[in-house]
């Protein structure tokens, strides 16, 4: 297959996009849950401030070099998540760099910025980094486990592991959507989104009151910064493989703001209603509701 | 409470009795007795819990006065115990097997006024102050504005006068 | 369906007395420090935790960071300029000082209140518990990550100090209560306002109710956390709604009647299970408790009568050699002054009796033990523990 | 000084024993720079608008005064509109609020959490017992100006102070970090051994390193 050198400068067009779609969201995310609280809450461009003040710190340390590379792994990860599956389908431009296989390759970048990040906060050496990093590597592993099961049963379903011949099939009519054709699946992969979006029940990795945020607690500066451009894509790039696999991908960027902002209010509305699962609970909730699930659509499929 | 402080009476050899409400008497009590009155109280008179422990510097007559506090729910009715130990090397028997949570009033008892309680757990460590050389700080002849005034730097400007001596000065200047 | 429940006994291993076996330097253990500037401690104060894997095996609590000496500082002033310090001693619930203090130096120089004061400092105290309360149930569901819980009761709270400050003029300390009776009596149309905010506190606790108490996730945390064993609770010297929630009947207000409470009609709120969820429950029905309370003492006060018995010249206010123990029961137990005086115009010693002293240092130090680290600051909260009162 | 303070033999997991000297490992002590704006002026104005605007404060409840934190970041007060955040780690924030007196014991752990925060960092004292010692003036426990031991860019007065005049005291702030004069970091590297003489006169146990990143 000849590779066409033009579709890195679009690539990098669809980061932007996203990149700023993922700071506009957080904000507006912060602001619903604060209306819930009846805040008034913070104004949709903060995040962009917060991000250039972190950038704009003038000291910052170091505690070796995994712990720099520990942000830029975790960044790494969203980014090809994001460049190796298609935003829009049927787009030439916004198709970014997907291949025959790329269903493999997302489900590897999904760990990715995880384990990089455990590396990372290790090196730190600071005692609340290392249990968050226990706890969210036993938490992210129980709750992948669904979401692999799921995209496998896909993947049987429709017989392959590309991502847009996937989005192909499901065109023509919501009822062809995954959703419909494949509901069991659907049910264990948004079980699973909840537990890797770091919202409650399950974010006691980043737990504020039950061990000061965990991971990044030695982070600040422009690693923070990485990290937290990093949190405006990752959970977008999540999202797009959710909508491509299971809710018949977008055809144009108003249907995948659209589908991107309602599948993160799922997360978001199951995390403001409820306090949040001590790490063994969740995996038990993982290992009783949503691995039998994935299995079951398996079997069905 | 007089029956109960005659009741006792027949008991331990106690002092002083002094019955302050309808529901609150304090008694002195010899030293070496209190611990086995303490246990009858407990047993016997359903006197089972420790209000408060804590201690009264009487500089001028040269002793301590520990203060054990108890108090009978069912009964409705509060009794202290007042035990009293000179001030040179005060050192006195701890009761935190007998109340778990004696043990952090000992360890306060201990930094505060230097009464020591051997025995008692963790009683040697720091509890609330850190890095404290002086005198017990609770002692009657610790001045606290003087150490103050020698240790920390004071904003200049802050002008104090002795309430006592400015009201009379600007209220009541006819009264004696 | 059985879950795997690991075997707790393996470590550490307890030495034939009593200590317990920890070598750091093994590797198995790892020694946490929590607090003080931590989120999860309930104001400041730190605990020095030894953990092995998840679970706490050992623990040591820290106070002391906020300690400014406030019994040494009363000896050196008189009796009226020890009342706008007092407030000072707890800060979330400053009113109970006010009055323990006030009642304790009025009953060593034989000084009665006026029925009227007697009824509004009743108000007070009861207005004060809410506050506290409201604080205390936010705190608890922010500690297990529910922060919505926080944002609505702080708001109500809020509404209840606009009350305060109507009354009293100030919004946290309100020197209101001084030896002798109170500043002043109610201001025009108060109760009508007090009643549209007992009506919010109403709708808000009913959400909460659904939000916190029926919610699976919580339920599922607090239920079992923290147990307390009805037998430890005189042992360790628990008071309050800790006490009650484990089915003993601790109530200050009922067992040593003080002010008006023999005239209200009440009954303490009871728990059985003795855990985190039962003493949350405990201290929400008290919260609804206090609001019934407050529309009996608004509907049964007199209108009319002095607020001030007549006192001494302040100057030379000098009481008479005795000492006394006047207890309240405040949001977390029983709050005591224990005053001495020695016949001049200074105490001679008060020494302060807050719930905490006994709840946040020798009982949790034996309640943590095997708790999840998660679990520390969840613990720790459903004991409703003020630091400023442990250390003064 | 603390025994896990003093140096030890330490015997790894795989058999090897070595030295270990807590105050020499686990700390940096490496004084701190004087760090110098941005060369270019619209750049440093940039930063410093961003800076004002995202103020993001330690949550550490050194006194009473930290009551008053929990209505500003609820419905009434709502101060998460002004760009005011609560970190609960050192390493994140930039504003310290020192929020009431302080007693020597909290000091101690004050001057680490300040020195672990990067710069630039500001300092704000709450109530009157940052100022002058106000209430406990005759304690013998609590410091009594807080300038002396850390570089404080604001002050609000009361005791307590309300929401209110805390709102206009991050104002207050937000108006001299635009104008670039929110150096207190700076100031605190250029006079440090004064502020480390003035800190070391009243703690004294002094068991850590100068300077503690």
């Amino acid at each position: 297959m000849q590779f066409d050198w033009m579709k890195i400068p679009y690539a990098l067009l669809t980061l932007f996009i996203v990149i700023n779609f993922g700071y506009l969201l957080n904000s507006f995310i912060a602001k619903i849950a604060a209306r819930v609280g009846r805040r008034r809450g913070i104004p949709i461009w903060q995040t962009y401030i917060d991000v250039a003040k972190n950038y704009g710190l003038r000291t910052s340390i170091t505690h070796g070099v995994m712990f720099y590379l520990g942000p830029v792994f975790r960044l790494s990860g969203g980014v090809g998540l994001l460049l190796f599956v298609p935003s829009i389908y049927g787009s030439y431009m916004f198709s970014n760099l997907s291949f025959a296989g790329d269903l493999i390759l997302a489900l590897y970048f999904v760990f990715f910025g995880t384990l990089g990040m455990a590396l990372g906060a290790a090196e730190s050496g600071h005692p609340y980094s290392a249990i968050g990093i226990t706890r969210g590597l036993s938490q992210v592993t129980a709750a992948e486990l669904p979401f692999a099961l799921a995209v496998f049963s896909v993947a049987l379903q429709y017989q392959t592991l590309s991502v847009t011949d996937i989005v192909a099939a499901q065109q023509g009519g919501i009822l062809h959507w995954t959703l419909f054709t494949n509901p069991l699946a659907v049910v264990a992969a948004m079980l699973s989104l909840l537990g890797s979006m770091m919202r409650p029940p399950f974010d006691v990795v980043l737990a504020p009151q039950e061990i000061p945020i965990g991971p990044p607690t030695e982070y600040h500066s422009s690693y923070l910064a990485l990290m937290q451009t990093n949190r405006a894509l990752f959970p977008i790039a999540k999202l797009v493989i959710y909508m491509n696999l299971f809710f018949g991908g977008a055809t144009d960027w108003p249907t995948f703001f659209l589908k991107v902002f309602l599948i993160y209010m799922w997360s978001v509305f199951v995390g403001v209603s409820f306090p949040r699962f001590r790490v063994d609970q969740s995996i038990r909730w993982f290992l009783i509701w949503a691995v039998p699930i994935g299995i079951l659509s398996i079997v069905l499929v | 409470m007089r029956e109960l402080y005659e009741q006792l009476k027949r008991l331990f050899p106690l002092g002083e009795y002094t019955e302050q409400r309808r529901d609150l008497a304090f008694v002195t009590v010899p030293k070496d007795h209190l611990r086995p009155l303490l246990i009858h109280l407990r047993d016997r008179e359903r006197f089972s819990h420790l209000v408060l422990l804590t201690a009264v510097d009487w500089l001028e007559e040269g002793h301590f006065q520990l203060t054990y506090l108890m108090n009978d729910r069912a009964g409705k009715r509060d009794l202290g115990l007042r035990v009293l130990i000179p001030r040179d090397g005060a050192a006195m028997e701890g009761i935190h097997d007998l109340w778990p949570t004696a043990a952090t009033y000992q360890r306060e008892l201990r930094e505060m006024f230097g009464i020591d309680f051997p025995g008692s757990p963790r009683v040697n460590e720091e509890f609330i102050l850190e890095g404290w050389t002086g005198m017990p700080p609770y002692r009657r002849d610790f001045d606290t504005k003087k150490f103050s005034e020698e240790n920390f730097n004071h904003r200049p400007g802050r002008a104090t006068t002795d309430p006592a001596t400015h009201m009379k000065e600007k209220l009541y200047p006819d009264e004696a | 369906m059985a879950l795997y429940e690991p075997d707790r006994s393996q470590y550490p291993v307890k030495k034939p007395d009593g200590t317990l076996d920890i070598d750091l330097s093994s590797g198995k253990y790892l020694k946490l420090w929590q607090g003080p500037q931590h989120p999860g401690i309930t104001g400041n104060m730190s605990l020095e935790l030894t953990v092995c894997g998840d679970e706490v095996v050992d623990c040591q609590t820290h106070v002391g960071y906020l300690h400014r000496g406030f019994e040494k500082l009363m000896e050196r002033r008189t009796y009226i300029q020890c009342f706008p310090i007092v407030c000072r001693i707890c800060v979330p619930e400053p009113d109970f000082n006010e009055y323990c203090y006030a009642a304790a130096v009025e009953e060593l120089s034989g000084i009665k209140s006026p029925h009227r004061a007697d009824w509004i400092r009743t108000l007070i105290l009861e207005m004060g518990r809410i506050n506290s309360y409201m604080m205390y149930l936010g705190g608890h569901a922010g500690s297990l990550g529910m922060g919505v819980i926080g944002q609505w009761t702080t708001y109500v709270r809020d509404l209840m100090l606009d009350r305060f400050e109507e009354l009293t003029g100030a919004r946290i300390y309100h020197m209101f209560i001084l030896p002798g009776g109170v500043r002043d009596g109610l201001p025009d149309g108060f109760e009508k306002r007090m009643e549209e905010t007992l009506r919010e506190i109403e709708s808000t606790m009913k959400d909460v109710y659904e939000a916190m108490f029926c919610n699976a996730v919580f339920k599922k945390r607090a239920i079992g956390l923290g147990y307390i064993d009805p037998a430890l609770i005189d042992p360790y010297g628990v008071t309050g709604p800790t006490a009650r929630a484990a089915g003993v009947a601790k109530d200050v207000r009922k067992d040593f009647p003080y002010l008006v409470y023999p005239e209200l009609d009440f009954e303490p709120v009871m728990g059985k299970d003795s855990d985190a969820f039962t003493r949350a429950d405990v201290r929400r029905r008290d919260v609804l408790l206090s609001i019934d309370l407050i529309r009996q003492i608004l509907a049964k006060m007199p209108h009319d009568g002095p607020l001030m018995a007549k006192i001494p010249n302040v100057l030379h206010w000098k009481v008479p050699r005795g000492e006394t123990y006047i207890r309240a029961e405040c949001s977390r137990g029983e709050y005591g002054y224990y005053l001495v005086a020695d016949g001049s115009g200074y105490p001679r010693r008060v020494n302060v009796r807050g719930p905490s002293y006994t709840h946040a240092v020798a009982l949790l130090e034996r309640l943590i033990i095997n708790v999840n680290i998660a679990d520390v600051a969840g613990l720790m909260v459903s004991l409703h523990t003020y630091p400023p009162e442990i250390e003064r | 000084m603390k025994d896990e303070l003093k140096k030890r033999l330490v015997k790894g997991p795989d058999g090897v024993e070595f030295e270990v000297d807590p105050l020499r490992d686990y700390y940096c002590d490496a004084r701190p720079q004087v760090e110098p704006p941005a060369v270019s002026k619209i750049v440093e104005d940039f930063f410093n608008w961003a800076r004002a605007e995202s103020l993001w404060i330690l949550g550490f409840a050194t006194g009473c005064g930290a009551i008053e934190m929990r209505p500003l970041m609820t419905p009434r007060f709502d101060a998460y509109r002004f760009g005011v955040q609560w970190r609960p780690t050192p390493r994140q924030s930039n504003l310290f609020i020192i929020s009431g007196y302080l007693s020597t014991k909290t000091l101690k752990r004050v001057i680490r959490s300040y020195e672990q925060m990067q710069s630039p960092k500001y300092v704000m004292g709450l109530g009157s017992c940052t100022i002058n010692g106000g209430m406990y003036w005759d304690s013998y426990n609590t410091i009594k100006r807080l300038d002396d031991y850390l570089p404080v860019d604001v002050y609000v007065a009361g005791c307590m102070p309300r929401p209110e005049s805390l709102l206009a005291g991050f104002e207050e702030l937000k108006r001299i970090i635009r104008e670039g004069k929110g150096e207190g970091a700076n100031k605190y590297a250029a006079e440090f051994d004064r502020y480390k003489a003035n800190q070391k006169q009243v703690i004294h146990d002094w068991d850590m390193p100068d300077y503690n990143w």
